[in-house]
């Protein structure tokens, strides 16, 4: 056998053919008695039916916390959570939690400092001192 | 700057140390010296000692008040009134017996009285079934609409809601030139204007009066009614019968019960026709029944109100233009207590296949239960003779040797695996150790130290 | 938990289960709309069971119903109650034709249920076919000129157990603890290998060659091996615990399985492309060569090119601890590769790798048509691709 | 488009930035420890097919700079380019412009005379067998590969098929290169090492 193959593993794009949501499930969690609970139970009562139905990719489960402040809880496909405490918060601004972690990713935040990120290899190549024509002494 | 107290002052070195000092907390020592060089001195305002200063004496000249004449702010002296006249008592009858009780005296301020009692116009129970409040709104309607028809007045809704129910067979038909009643075989009109006007009569007079005889408003409306007849003459016999009853001059009583008497028998055929089943016989367009004349929507509001004691609210009842949307205001359901109750009734949140709504607090163990671990977790627990979950099982599981050394009162419980041995170290708390980890315990602790609590277990185990 | 349960529970569905003969109903061409309305609280079957009792008034016999509990997967109505079943069809963007009873089916490895009529073992079969050959005939049409080896190994990047793994995972599919019927069908079920436990031995391969003393050609591979060019056991359903990439890569095809058969062949097909072909491999680094000076030149002699030279292009510090030289391949006047290196014949060696490599990796085009557009209706008429007659043998 | 070509060389200039020019061959005495330096520093002068002159073009123009950059494998030669393949024409076209054929190729590698192929007859393999047999001390490969002229290649294929029995050579041979290894130190061992290390990359190509 002349050359062998080397076996690997193909890397995932995201967005390239098929998009995933990285959010794979939303957890709301709210309190019957308290009064930080006020906005999320009205959020849940009103607005909760369309934003499922807007993001029908995301488990959503609603399940009460009783004696704790109102919880958004976020799963994510890479494995972490991510968790909003929204007491207090009125009905648009629980949506707009929902929304944030709806988009997020998953990831720690960090700072973006490239625009572009990419693993596709340079189409110019790596430059190299001894293809660029020599510098003639 | 520190002050320097009071008592460390020269001027407290003058007091002679003999006399004892009462006690005094630091603040008044401050605010009251001990000893005072300033001599006693008449109080005078300050005016006055402005005006002996500028002057120089003790007499300065000029007035009081520079500016002359009573200051606005000084008090002015109170008018005098002139001294009371003592007048003579007026001279009692001589008949006059002060009275001993309250009878016949004139009454003043709130006191119950029957005939001052406020009877509502509403129902004393609300009606909540939906299949109820249509039936209702469906009579109000059919009684609107049959006085309409008579050319009645629509200030004739009787007051109270009295009697059967005669509409029950009454089709409402909206037609091109208005609203018509379509009468079936068990109703006509005559039959719903005359419960009305019984209604009538009867809500004239009231209730815990004496209505024995027929009044003046009663024949009127008996005269009415036979105007009507020719128009449906099938409706004579039981007019003429009630007028026959009616115009009997009895008791009360007998008028009463002659009256519910007549309307059993009505009831039976029909009372006993759920509502539901009453709802389908309609014609499904009588919701769709315009009511676009406020009178007429007044009317049926009116009665409804009556009828079921729920009112439409005034912003409401300008937009309503149907039956319909009248029936949607009344059939409001009651407001939910828990969010569960109204996330319930959101059907097109349940039917959405990513949404679970869970009613209690999702716990571990459901969770391990929805992941297939929670029977693995429980062949362990069992194999090992723990108890699965708290509140299982509070029985002591086998312990060894030293089972008869637990405290009896302990809620908890102790598992002490074969190889250990458990030792009490206070009311409630043991610890279960292996024998190797014990020995050597006893061989740091000092022998004095092994009191009379810890010595019971420790004794056992040598 | 308490359930809510708005929907009327009849004790049909509980004797439909009591008869002995596990008659389930086959859930592949069951449509959605035949099945009772999707309102869900909780999926705890013994919760459900207590409701049962309490909303029906009647007395289910306790004994018997626990004895019913016994089925190795969760039941088919759980599907209508998964949350995370529906938001993974969701997430996958499947059409509606796709029920989720097939969908929980996708989930349930035969380590799990060795019941063929609801695991997932004839979908996994018959998407693995699909996959492998959508993912075959998209290399074998780009890069015509892949050595056999390489194209193994490139299909393994492509479709093997270690990729579907990962886009099992990447689809948000988690792995239930220990398959069983109370599991939420939207977790992936199959009977996990215990730390330490050795992978059972699949009774043999199903090559007529067993012996050692036989040759494992790379013809022989392509007649008798898998699409990756590895040994396929003889025995073909087993119900033993497996490696967690083997459930995922199983899990995968039964959904291009299940998408193939509710939307159609078009469907798999792009199906595949999105999620499969669209991930990223830099082919160029699957080659280990072992003599590339001697292939190039073997190559070179087969296609009638003159005889390879090795001609230094530049170079530096020759007398110098690191020089750097950069060498090209010659055939005759053209260049056919470079390479640089702290060596002479270090940087004639990369040359020569670089000059196979890119004889092997001509590529007519990334947009080359593929048999499978054939069968869409008004292909334009087909142009035969460049087929290559074969790697350098030497 | 060409005032923007033009523009920002001339405006490099003027503004005093083009200390590329000079920072090639005066030491600078400052390190680029700013952001701002090395910007200014990397601000280099463009490739002079980016610039006007008389002779570019007039019309809308394709500028080729081709990159200073090891070739990618995923760029087929025009040698290795199939018969019915649309970019060959394309390639012939452009690389008599671009890549004109040098008259002069640069130097091989190995600069050592190359054996003449296939000249020797059967007998003369047989010749070389008998000679290893009978005399398989004297006659090793190198000596026999001068005697006829061939690579030292050809006479171990030949050699192989005499029938002499050679592992005993062979251990003594290897018994006498281990112990020239052993001798090493640890860093012509490691050199040595490395070497090893570096050509299996190169084959993978890393």
């Amino acid at each position: 056998m002349v050359v062998q193959g080397i076996r690997k593993a193909t890397v995932g794009q995201n967005g390239v053919g098929a998009f995933i949501l990285q959010c794979k499930r939303l957890d709301f969690h709210y309190c019957d008695w308290a009064g930080s609970s006020k906005g999320m139970n009205s959020f849940l009562k009103n607005s909760l039916t369309k934003f499922a139905a807007l993001n029908p990719q995301v488990e959503i489960t609603v399940s009460p916390r009783p004696r704790r402040h109102p919880v958004i809880r976020g799963t994510y496909i890479n494995g972490r959570e991510k968790a909003i405490c929204v007491r207090n918060l009125t009905k648009e601004q629980v949506l707009q939690k929902a929304e944030l972690l709806r988009d997020a990713n998953g990831e720690k935040l960090k700072k973006v400092t490239k625009p572009v990120k990419s693993i596709n290899e340079s189409v110019r190549g790596v430059w190299s001192p001894y293809h660029d024509g020599g510098i003639h002494v | 700057m520190r002050r320097i107290p009071i008592t460390s002052r020269s001027i407290g070195l003058l007091r002679p140390y003999t006399t004892p000092t009462p006690y005094l907390c630091s603040i008044c020592k401050h605010q009251a010296p001990a000893f005072s060089t300033s001599s006693l001195r008449p109080s005078l305002d300050t005016t006055e000692k402005i005006r002996r200063k500028v002057w120089g004496t003790d007499e300065p000249p000029g007035l009081e008040d520079p500016y002359g004449g009573l200051s606005k702010f000084a008090k002015k002296p109170k008018p005098t009134s002139p001294p009371r006249q003592m007048t003579a008592a007026p001279q009692l009858p001589p008949d006059y017996v002060p009275s001993s009780t309250w009878d016949g005296l004139e009454s003043v301020g709130e006191i119950y009285e029957p005939e001052y009692d406020f009877g509502g116009f509403l129902p004393a129970e609300l009606v909540t079934d939906t299949d109820e409040m249509t039936a209702a709104l469906h009579r109000a309607m059919v009684e609107i609409f049959a006085l309409k028809e008579a050319g009645l007045s629509l200030l004739n809704i009787p007051k109270a809601v009295l009697g059967l129910d005669p509409t029950h067979d009454v089709d409402i038909v909206p037609s091109a030139d208005g609203t018509q009643l379509r009468f079936n075989k068990d109703s006509s009109l005559a039959e719903v204007l005359q419960a009305l006007t019984r209604d009538v009569s009867l809500s004239s007079v009231d209730e815990t009066a004496e209505k024995g005889a027929p009044t003046e408003a009663e024949e009127d409306v008996a005269a009415d009614r036979s105007e009507l007849d020719p128009l449906h003459p099938e409706g004579n016999s039981p007019l003429t019968d009630e007028t026959a009853v009616k115009e009997q001059p009895t008791e009360s009583e007998e008028d009463v019960a002659a009256d519910r008497s007549e309307a059993d028998p009505l009831a039976d055929s029909e009372a006993y026709m759920p509502f539901e089943e009453l709802i389908a016989s309609w014609d499904p367009s009588w919701l769709q029944v315009s009511i676009e004349d406020p009178e007429i929507k007044f009317a049926i509001l009116k009665r409804t109100l009556q009828l079921t004691g729920v009112r439409v609210p005034d912003s409401a009842i300008r937009s309503t233009r149907t039956a319909q949307s009248i029936l949607s205001h009344l059939v409001t359901p009651p407001k939910p207590r828990k969010l569960i109750d109204a996330l319930e009734q959101k059907e097109e949140l349940l039917t959405l296949p990513n949404v679970s709504v869970f009613a209690k607090r999702v716990t571990p163990i459901h969770k391990e239960k929805s992941i297939g671990r929670w029977k693995l977790i429980e062949k362990e627990l069992e194999s090992r003779d723990l108890p699965v979950t708290a509140t299982a099982n509070n029985e002591y599981p086998e312990v060894c040797s030293t089972s008869a050394t637990l405290p009896e009162t302990a809620g908890e419980t102790a598992f002490v695996a074969e190889d250990e041995i458990l030792i009490v170290v206070g009311v409630g708390l043991w610890l279960a150790l292996t024998a190797k980890v014990v020995e050597l315990m006893l061989e740091f602790v000092p022998e004095e130290l092994v009191g009379p609590e810890m010595g019971f277990e420790l004794e056992m185990l040598r | 938990m308490k359930r809510l349960r708005l929907e009327r529970w009849s004790g049909q569905l509980f004797t439909a289960r009591s008869t002995p003969a596990r008659i389930r109903p086959c859930c592949l061409r069951q449509q959605q709309a035949a099945l009772p309305p999707r309102i869900r609280f909780s999926s705890s079957a013994a919760v459900l069971h207590d409701d049962l009792i309490m909303e029906d008034g009647e007395e289910l016999d306790e004994e018997s119903s626990t004895s019913n509990t016994n089925y190795p997967s969760p039941p088919l109505e759980a599907a209508f109650n998964s949350s995370k079943l529906a938001a993974l069809h969701a997430r996958l963007n499947l059409s509606q034709k796709v029920p989720l009873q097939t969908m929980a089916r996708t989930l349930v490895d035969p380590s799990a249920d060795s019941n063929a009529d609801f695991n997932n073992a004839a979908l996994a079969n018959l998407g693995g076919s699909i996959m492998s050959y959508h993912v075959s005939e998209w290399l074998l049409c780009t890069y015509p000129r892949l050595p056999m080896t390489v194209l193994f190994a490139a299909a393994y990047a492509y479709s093997g157990p270690k990729t579907l793994q990962l886009v099992g995972k990447e689809w948000g599919v988690e792995t239930a603890a220990a398959p069983g019927e109370e599991v939420d069908p939207g977790y992936l079920q199959f009977s996990k290998l215990k730390p330490g436990q050795a992978l059972q031995s699949q009774g043999g391969s199903i090559r007529p060659d067993r012996k050692s003393y036989y040759r494992r050609g790379i013809s022989s591979r392509v007649v008798y091996d898998d699409e990756f060019g590895d040994t396929v056991s003889k025995q073909a359903e087993s119900d033993l615990p497996l490696p967690t990439e083997h459930a995922y890569a199983s899990f995968v095809k039964a959904v291009v399985g299940s998408v193939y058969l509710h939307s159609g062949s078009a469907a798999a097909k792009t199906f595949v492309t999105n999620h499969i072909l669209s991930r990223y491999l830099q082919i160029a680094s699957l080659f280990q060569f072992k003599e590339p000076v001697r292939e190039l030149s073997r190559l070179c002699a087969r296609e009638g090119f003159e005889y390879p030279v090795a001609r230094i292009l530049s170079e530096t510090g020759r007398r110098s601890r690191h020089p750097v030289f950069v060498v090209g391949i010659f055939s005759g006047k053209d260049k056919l590769g470079e390479g640089a290196g702290p060596s002479l014949g270090e940087a004639r060696t990369r040359a020569c790798v670089h000059a196979l490599k890119a004889w092997y990796l001509y590529s007519p085009g990334a947009n080359v048509r593929v048999p499978s557009e054939m069968e869409a209706a008004g292909a334009k008429e087909w142009e035969p691709v460049h087929i290559d007659i074969g790697e350098v043998i030497h | 488009m060409d005032a923007r070509l033009l523009r920002r060389p001339v405006i490099d200039l003027l503004s005093g930035r083009g200390q590329c020019l000079t920072s090639l061959n005066a030491s600078s005495p400052r390190h680029q420890s700013s952001y701002r330096r090395t910007k200014q520093h990397l601000n280099i002068k463009p490739d002079s097919s980016f610039l006007i002159s008389n002779e570019s073009p007039k019309q809308d123009h394709i500028i080729f700079n081709p990159p200073s950059a090891s070739p990618s494998v995923l760029h087929t030669p025009l040698k290795f380019l199939p018969k019915e393949d649309k970019r060959r024409q394309l390639l012939a076209a452009t690389a008599e412009k671009l890549n004109p054929v040098p008259s002069r190729l640069p130097p091989p590698v190995s600069r050592k005379p190359k054996m003449p192929h296939h000249h020797l007859s059967d007998a003369d393999i047989a010749e070389i067998q008998r000679l290893k047999r009978d005399e398989p001390e004297k006659w090793n490969n190198m000596k026999l590969s001068r005697k006829f002229n061939c690579s030292s290649m050809f006479i171990s294929i030949c050699l192989s098929q005499c029938g002499y029995d050679d592992t005993v050579t062979r251990k003594a041979e290897k018994a006498r290169l281990d112990g020239v290894m052993d001798r090493w130190g640890p860093r012509r061992r490691m050199a040595h090492e490395d070497k090893l290390k570096r050509m299996e990359i190169a084959l993978r190509d890393e």
